[in-house]
């Protein structure tokens, strides 16, 4: 740990800080799209182990969908004065 | 519980307040991105129900722009009563 | 970082980890308040894009009474014998 | 999976051994202060859903002071059972 | 913390590591069991504050019950070839 | 957001690249685990509904299996498509 510290100190870690947020962040809506898709498209009565055809393209348009809407709401974040 | 520690925080010395904020710098990015991933979901739950095509559709984009806006509205309104309870300038009904 | 460190050491240690898990716990609450106030006062149809009268004055009412469970809740814990 | 690896720790220095308990402490305030949010949110969701008033109603009230008093009493259960599980305690019934 | 590093440097700090994302885990199970039992056992309309005998014995069985999925799906997990 | 950061990183020395991997490592054991976590809930739930039993009734089990391998086969297709969008390769429909 200590080898890693450099001259420009605080800054470097800022960096790691905001690189692991940045990963938190990404595994994190890795997990919403899972479970909001599994949701949606996946019969949960569990009568067989498979996925079957519908699914499977329930969970690709899914995903899609769920990206756009990801990268519609960064859009407007970005571009008002909402702080977040 | 706080109101104690918080004074005994603001007598540390300049370099443990600085620490103290780089900290809170931290929280609030990543509290900013958890708020972004459940906006997300919220609206994305709300607004998108049928998958028969890969994009979204105008009335759903309608409806996600606003769900978003609504939300943030009152994401805003809550953090003003918020606010005002946390300095115990509430009133009674 | 190093240049934080006190001869108190792990103390103040100790009472920064205390104030970070404060502040995470603010943060958590008031993102609870906030979806679950949103929950119980805006209409998810999402018809329009404004909060109108009766969805913010439910808003300040739900904040408020949130609060008032979050204080009641409090006092239940901090009086008994439940270590929580 | 851990059971190898606690092992491991018991063996550490002591200086180690401290360590690891500060950082059981730190988990356990945090774990504490998010059961007491999720507690919170689940006795308001399940109690509070009327708004026409500011203040919480006598009703609501009592609701609330039970829910909160029987999830600690369910929880309390919960713990007993878990720690029963952890040491291979359990039986076959 | 200083007094803590060893000349094994690394490797320790990936104990530690390790343990305080076991301990986390250890937690969220709890918190996931007590949260599923207490929905699938108790009677949320809270007409008293004690738990009755059969919400009580729901609850012992419930837990049993929890922690034979855990292993269950622990094993799946295991013994297949899925990366979790 | 990322990109020019993740760039910046790449241009980091050897040391701490090796402490960013090592970041990543620790993530992705989080992640692993309440991955597991989530989805024990997640089959419990929709599987187990009875408690007349204190062990888990034939029909829950095979319940709980298929319910796990729908979820990791339909995390993992996530998981590719995931990818193909991070990476700018989606196209229209």
């Amino acid at each position: 740990m200590d080898a890693n510290l450099s001259p420009a100190g605080l800054d470097k870690e800022q960096i790691f800080g905001i690189a692991e947020k940045e990963m938190e962040y990404r595994v994190e809506l890795f997990n919403k799209i899972t479970h909001s898709c599994f949701n949606k498209c996946v019969d949960n009565r569990y009568k067989e182990s498979e996925l079957n055809m519908g699914e499977n393209s329930c969970t690709d348009r899914c995903v899609s969908k769920y990206w756009q809407v990801t990268n519609l709401i960064g859009q407007l974040l970005g571009s008002g004065k909402h702080p977040m | 519980m706080d109101k104690s520690m918080l004074a005994d925080l603001e007598s540390l010395p300049e370099a443990d307040r600085q620490r103290m904020s780089a900290m809170m710098e931290q929280l609030q990015i990543r509290d900013s991105l958890r708020m972004y991933n459940s906006l997300v979901e919220r609206c994305f739950t709300d607004c998108v129900d049928t998958f028969k095509h890969k994009s979204l559709q105008k009335q759903e984009e309608t409806c996600v722009r606003r769900c978003a806006e609504k939300f943030l509205k009152h994401s805003m309104r809550v953090g003003m009563r918020f606010a005002e309870l946390n300095q115990g300038a509430a009133t009674q009904d």
